[in-house]
């Protein structure tokens, strides 16, 4: 087994499963309907991605792998999402700053791997990026409503922008089996990807009468599967029925 | 208008609905007619908002990721049929922050199945089954109601339900076919379910209020008891399929009439659901007025953002 | 095995199990350090019982059970909890109400329980009269200080007696085993204790310038293994371990 | 008083602490005694308080009852050293309100290890083994320090510290005699506290400040890197016992001088993390936080009941 692709593969698709996990929460519980659907909607195309991706490395593992043992039947500190993308649903400035930051990142990346020269990850980005990039339209714009709102909103997502910040360096970490799979061909280089990001990002803030955060210290772990600790909870609910289920079918 | 107009013009209305025209909401309509058109399909609407949780309560906890997507899309159903019934209402002058209103205070009803609460994964087979089974009969009916956009957004929301009632048994024969504790967790949800389910057909005709008028309006076809047959006896040979029981020691098929006769409801748990003290009011009213609240700032960001949007629109013009 | 005494035993001890765990949520969250480690306290006492019974249960039952197979591997359908313990600690009004319905109910049970004819359950209850009844006084206390506090306390301790107040009727049910157990001796007849509950309550609450809910609806469930939602969340993090990895020693 | 009487109090004042005599609250000391005591003591005290966040991550989910017992018993022991040492402070005039509200505002600092998420079970033992380990040494020589009341808080949180640094290898072994799974998840712990820990002695002797006038005060007894090289030298043998791996590839005996040569320790991310910057300082100021404002309305409550039956009690006089 190509043990490399296998965790480059993990490491995008862990960040869409978390995140569409996050998202998951708050189906019903949204300020609007319209929210809630748009966000949920969010949360469907990154299950979609995830199942995809995770399909392709079940086969790269072989055995008995599925796209279930794999979601759910990993221990916390294999999980390679970011940190971003686990930090908790406080308020929904904080639902949109997370997005907005993920986003950006992740249209980035899915524009890139359409060109992998691995060609499961190039159609599965290929499919992908029209999703994404609706993603990012919508987290924008709430991002900019919300800055653009009232002083209240202002001042909840200038709140969440910078509680959030300090998870955004992590992004362009490169591991060892991603900087082979890059050598490759098949990986994104998202060290790259670096400047460009805090550029657009920087530019929807400007446009949102929202702070640049300032800060130099930036937090990091999760690619390296040392999460925060909401983390456990998260998974604790997400793999209940099949740890406590095992080999079924649903 | 004199009361002789008044009249003729309820004379005309009743008229086309006994031709089957639709009634659109900019036509002429008596008082009574607007009003019970608001109160059922807000009503409606606001079953399927507060119908979002117990189920929205698995989403976390899905056993595989195809059934994560499946229900997350259900659920995203639900929200959009609220979406559709709120519009139909609006469109009789009704705005959808009053209905919420109406909602929160406990002056309007939702259906009291949603009240229950989700105590395992099999209850989202038994929702899908049982719950929108019953739903289904209660609905089909409405895609011919006399008033025009509740009659299309009853086809739109009868096609997703019907799909959705699939998808619940589905998940029902996926657990009767699994492990024995799969089956077990079936036929208590089953259990479960049952009895709730029959509940949402109504009260029995002696009980029922407005029921000729809405016959008339073609708000409805069939009496409670009659629908709630039809759903017994479409119900049943589909546990018979999935190898559970019916939790009802008297029901059994009845060579003569045709149609199985079942056993007596409890009508005091009915009522005592409807008044606001089941298992789940109080949770599920709580859930919905603190989204609503948690969600104010949202939404006067929206309002502030699209008025400053308007203002330097026009000033730019 | 004796199914009819291990179901009591269950019955009885999940309620310390659950109500144990939530008070362990609030361990460091509290509002003062004194009452942080007097809530602990009160855990502490409840799992010290919990075990006790569990492995008494686990001798009953035979096999390969143990306290920790009972505490963390049974499915949510077979705990026997009230639905009264595992609400949640939504504020602090709500912990000292719950622990107060809980605690004159416990003490009223425990005092009995000394009578069993089954000597172990005796024994247990004879080991933790004391301990309730140090509960009870705690609870008791706080809920007047803050019946009696200020107008915000007050009325935040009326909101969380008249949220709870639906759950105390089934406190009071009778299930098929229990009368069982009743008939042999060996377990409490919570039906004859009602009323002297309700009087005791009374009185305090009266005494604590809290209105006494009329309130003729109940809500029951917990005692047949039928949980409020709120259940299957605290069962993800209790069982989180032992589901995560079976068959292991800690 | 004039300074020449303030130089002879002080004088006596030393000579009083060299003869091992101990300071009580209400003698005679000089301001900046007082003022570094504050410091020292209240700076213990919120570490025992903040530290307690990070294991209470784990109570609800402790792999057994035992554990659980055990580790709720742990958490309540260091809450009650906080309340010793806050109740210490209070002698030397400041009130446990003025010291969190340092806290919270940053002002104050504590241990700097509890900055770090827990992330496994096995960090459960990885904390009582090498941080608990780690503060004994640092706590030790307080049991005979000048002030009276620190002293003897002292004595009493040394003793418990012991018994949790016992419990917490204990924790350890188990998994190191456990599965495989087990085993790594020890491995693991170490690897992510072993640094962290050394850290905890504080910056190298150079960098460190107070250092003289704090062992004339036997507020210290030892130099950092002595203290650190002691906790090396009596980790190390543990670690082989576990079987487990210290991650320091420079670690090696020294036959020379008898102690454990070992690797750089990584001083940029010490300060990042002293300076608010760590993984978890923002969690665990949030949690004090947002603990003590959630408390606040039961706090003014037990406050005017206390009034209130105070009032009662006179006029009955």
């Amino acid at each position: 087994m190509n043990n490399n692709l296998y965790n480059y593969i993990l490491g995008v698709a862990d960040n869409s499963l978390i995140l569409a996990q996050r998202l998951g929460e708050l189906c019903g519980h949204g300020p609007t309907l319209e929210t809630d659907i748009a966000l949920t909607n969010i949360s469907l195309d990154l299950l979609g991605q995830t199942r995809s991706y995770y399909q392709y490395a079940a086969k790269i593992k072989g055995e008995d792998a599925t796209e279930d043992s794999i979601a759910f039947l990993r221990l916390e500190r294999e999980y390679k999402n970011v940190l971003l993308v686990e930090q908790p649903n406080t308020h929904f400035g904080f639902v949109i700053a997370r997005q907005f930051l993920f986003d950006v990142y992740h249209y980035m990346i899915m524009q890139q791997l359409q060109n992998s020269k691995d060609l499961n990850l190039a159609a599965i980005a290929n499919k992908g990026i029209k999703e994404v990039s609706y993603h990012k339209r919508f987290s924008s714009d709430w991002v900019k409503r919300l800055g653009d709102g009232t002083s209240e909103s202002n001042q909840k997502i200038q709140e969440a922008i910078d509680a959030l910040w300090r998870f955004t360096d992590e992004l362009f970490d490169i591991l060892e089996a991603d900087q082979k799979m890059i050598n490759e061909g098949v990986a994104v280089d998202v060290s790259k990807l670096k400047a460009a990001y805090y550029e657009e990002v920087s530019e929807v803030l400007k446009e949102a009468n929202i702070q640049i955060p300032e800060s130099k210290y930036f937090t990091r772990g999760g690619k390296k599967g040392i999460h925060s600790e909401h983390m456990g909870y998260l998974l604790a609910d997400l793999q209940y029925m099949q740890r406590t289920y095992p080999n079924m079918t649903w | 208008m004199s009361e002789h107009e008044v009249k003729k013009l309820e004379e005309i209305f009743e008229a086309r609905i006994a031709r089957d025209e639709k009634i659109e909401p900019k036509d002429w309509m008596p008082e009574k007619y607007r009003k019970t058109h608001i109160r059922q399909m807000s009503q409606h609407a606001h079953s399927e908002i507060v119908g979002m949780l117990p189920e929205g309560n698995w989403i976390t906890r899905a056993p595989s990721l195809r059934r994560k997507a499946a229900l997350l899309a259900k659920v995203q159903d639900e929200a959009g049929h609220g979406l559709y019934l709120y519009s139909a209402c609006e469109t009789l002058g009704v705005s959808r922050d009053e209905l919420f209103e109406q909602l929160h205070s406990g002056k309007a009803k939702y259906s009291s199945i949603f009240n229950y609460p989700t105590v395992t994964w099999a209850d989202m087979g038994a929702i899908g089954w049982l719950v929108d089974g019953a739903a289904i009969i209660n609905q089909v009916p409405l895609c011919n109601t006399s008033f025009g956009p509740y009659a299309r957004a009853m086809v739109r929301v009868c096609k997703e339900e019907s799909f959705h009632q699939r998808q619940g048994y589905e998940i029902m024969l996926t657990l009767c076919k699994g492990s024995e504790e799969q089956k077990e967790m079936a036929q208590d949800a089953l259990n479960r379910w049952w009895w709730p389910s029959l509940m949402m057909l109504g009260p029995t005709d002696a009980e029922s209020v407005h029921t000729e008028q809405s016959m008339k309006w073609k708000l409805k076809r069939k009496s409670n008891d009659e629908l709630r047959q039809q759903f017994i006896d479409q119900t049943v040979p589909q546990a018979d399929i999935l190898g559970l029981t019916i939790p009802d020691p008297d029901l059994k098929w009845n060579e003569e009439t045709g149609h199985y006769d079942f056993g007596e409801i409890d009508w005091d748990e009915f009522w005592q659901v409807v008044k606001g003290h089941g298992p789940c009011n109080k949770e599920r009213m709580k859930a919905r007025v603190d989204a609503w609240e948690n969600g104010a700032w949202v939404r006067d960001a929206a309002m502030a953002h699209a008025e400053k949007k308007q203002k330097n629109l026009k000033e730019a013009i």
